[in-house]
């Protein structure tokens, strides 16, 4: 009974501005030119009925118009060797990437039931024009 | 009400192009986008440089970068990139694919397993490890998890397990 | 006997500039509006009487004249499963916050003992306006 | 047979611009200022007649004519516990630094054999002046 995540981006420390909005799960560039990209996600574990996960992997992707398929932009993937019961490993993220008009900015994961949702300052996501 | 940028629709294999302000016909995959139409002329298409592909029709300004095979991990080509398609990477002979996700976009490979001593019931594949028998080919004996050649044992280090399987009828197999 | 950690913002790599000033232990802000904030600390072990910690925790929090409690705008937390005798485990964390003149960015850590104060380029905190 | 391996900066997301160069595998900066420099190294193994490494790092560096030895300016170190046959570990690393025109900016790891020089997108370097 995991509830769909998807990103806060008016409440807490959460914001958008200067036209980059968010809409169905995404990031959507208000304007083409160069943006730095960032997210960090933390991986947290054991959950209920899930065998331990060999690795965790999180995945910027820019989803275009112009391609049919989405771009991988960034990934970091990450073993786990834990042998905790609990464990906890954040995964961060950036780069400058060029981005058009239009585009759309999502993150991946490996497996979402590992995604540590509960505090904004865990899982973060944004992007800013050069 | 904020003017919000209209999303465009255009036709069928054709896609908007916001710097020309209309609808271009997309460039065919292995091709992208050089110049965009404009009310006179048609768009320019231009093939893909060497280590970059573009495997859908598009109007992609930059062919996507080709991956690489793992060399140094044991992976191998299974077909190069093309303008078309990224490369295909494979194991090595001799060690198979163990998957670290779900979709297996990033896998290691290991060794397959010998089976030594014993019957292969399933040869190891790219993606799978062998599968061995259970139990110990003849002229073989269990040790642990082992098997051992009969041959290799002597009278006096020949265990209960070794005396069975090697010299059921007598006088065989011990040099 | 641990020196009380400070961080260094003259000598070496470290600066500030553009009214951006540090004092008791946190970055003063200057002017209103988006920063980009981040930070990174190298925890390490083992250290002399400290048994092997289960995680590490850093966390970038702002201390505000507006509210009485500090918030913690990122975190990055990492469970620990190092069998190693000495272990290294760095933490970066990056994002843009809006802060208001006079607030104060500070770091804090799960155990000031563990952290990797010896060099400069391996501890490091920073903020810049865009 | 290792490739020698060298940063693309054409092909694919890869790109410079504003004079911001790149020969000799370093980036080579163009007018003096304060520039965000980031990097990430995914190091992965086990690889080819290789004992398991104990511990990765990642170290950006500065290289300028007026000193004759390379300034480390950020660096991310981490001890491995993977017990796993196959194993991944990213490390990521940006911070503020002041450069001069004509400096050049490398990134060193200790063991260029475990670099997963693979994707595009797991392994990256960049810089951007504020």
């Amino acid at each position: 009974h995991l509830p769909i995540l998807q990103w806060e981006d008016k409440r807490g420390l959460a914001f958008t501005k200067n036209n980059l909005s968010y809409s169905s799960n995404a990031l959507v560039i208000p304007v083409s030119g160069d943006y730095y990209v960032y997210a960090q996600v933390t991986f947290r574990g054991p959950i209920e009925s899930h065998s331990k996960p060999s690795s965790v992997t999180e995945i910027i992707t820019k989803v275009t118009d112009s391609y049919p398929e989405p771009t991988q932009l960034l990934t970091g993937t990450k073993t786990l060797s834990e042998n905790w019961n609990g464990w906890f490993q954040p995964i961060y993220l950036g780069a400058v990437v060029s981005l058009e008009v239009g585009d759309k900015l999502m993150v991946n994961v490996s497996d979402i039931k590992l995604v540590d949702y509960t505090k904004e300052h865990k899982t973060f996501f944004g992007a800013f024009l050069l | 009400l904020r003017r919000h940028a209209t999303r465009h629709s255009c036709p069928a294999g054709m896609n908007w192009i916001e710097s020309a302000h209309q609808c271009c016909p997309q460039c065919p995959a292995g091709t992208y986008l050089h110049e965009p139409c404009t009310s006179h002329n048609n768009r320019v298409c231009k093939p893909c440089p060497i280590g970059t592909f573009l495997s859908q029709p598009n109007t992609f300004t930059k062919c996507q970068a080709c991956y690489e095979c793992d060399r140094q991990a044991f992976q191998s080509v299974l077909s190069n990139c093309s303008a078309t398609s990224n490369i295909a990477c494979g194991c090595e002979p001799g060690r198979f694919r163990v998957c670290l996700d779900k979709s297996c976009s990033e896998f290691s490979c290991q060794k397959c397993q010998p089976c030594t001593g014993r019957l292969i019931q399933r040869p190891c594949s790219e993606t799978q490890d062998t599968l061995c028998d259970s139990s110990c080919k003849p002229d073989f004996y269990t040790e642990g998890d082992e098997c051992r050649p009969c041959h290799m044992s002597t009278l006096d280090t020949c265990s209960k397990e070794c005396q069975q399987a090697c010299h059921s009828s007598s006088g065989q197999g011990l040099e």
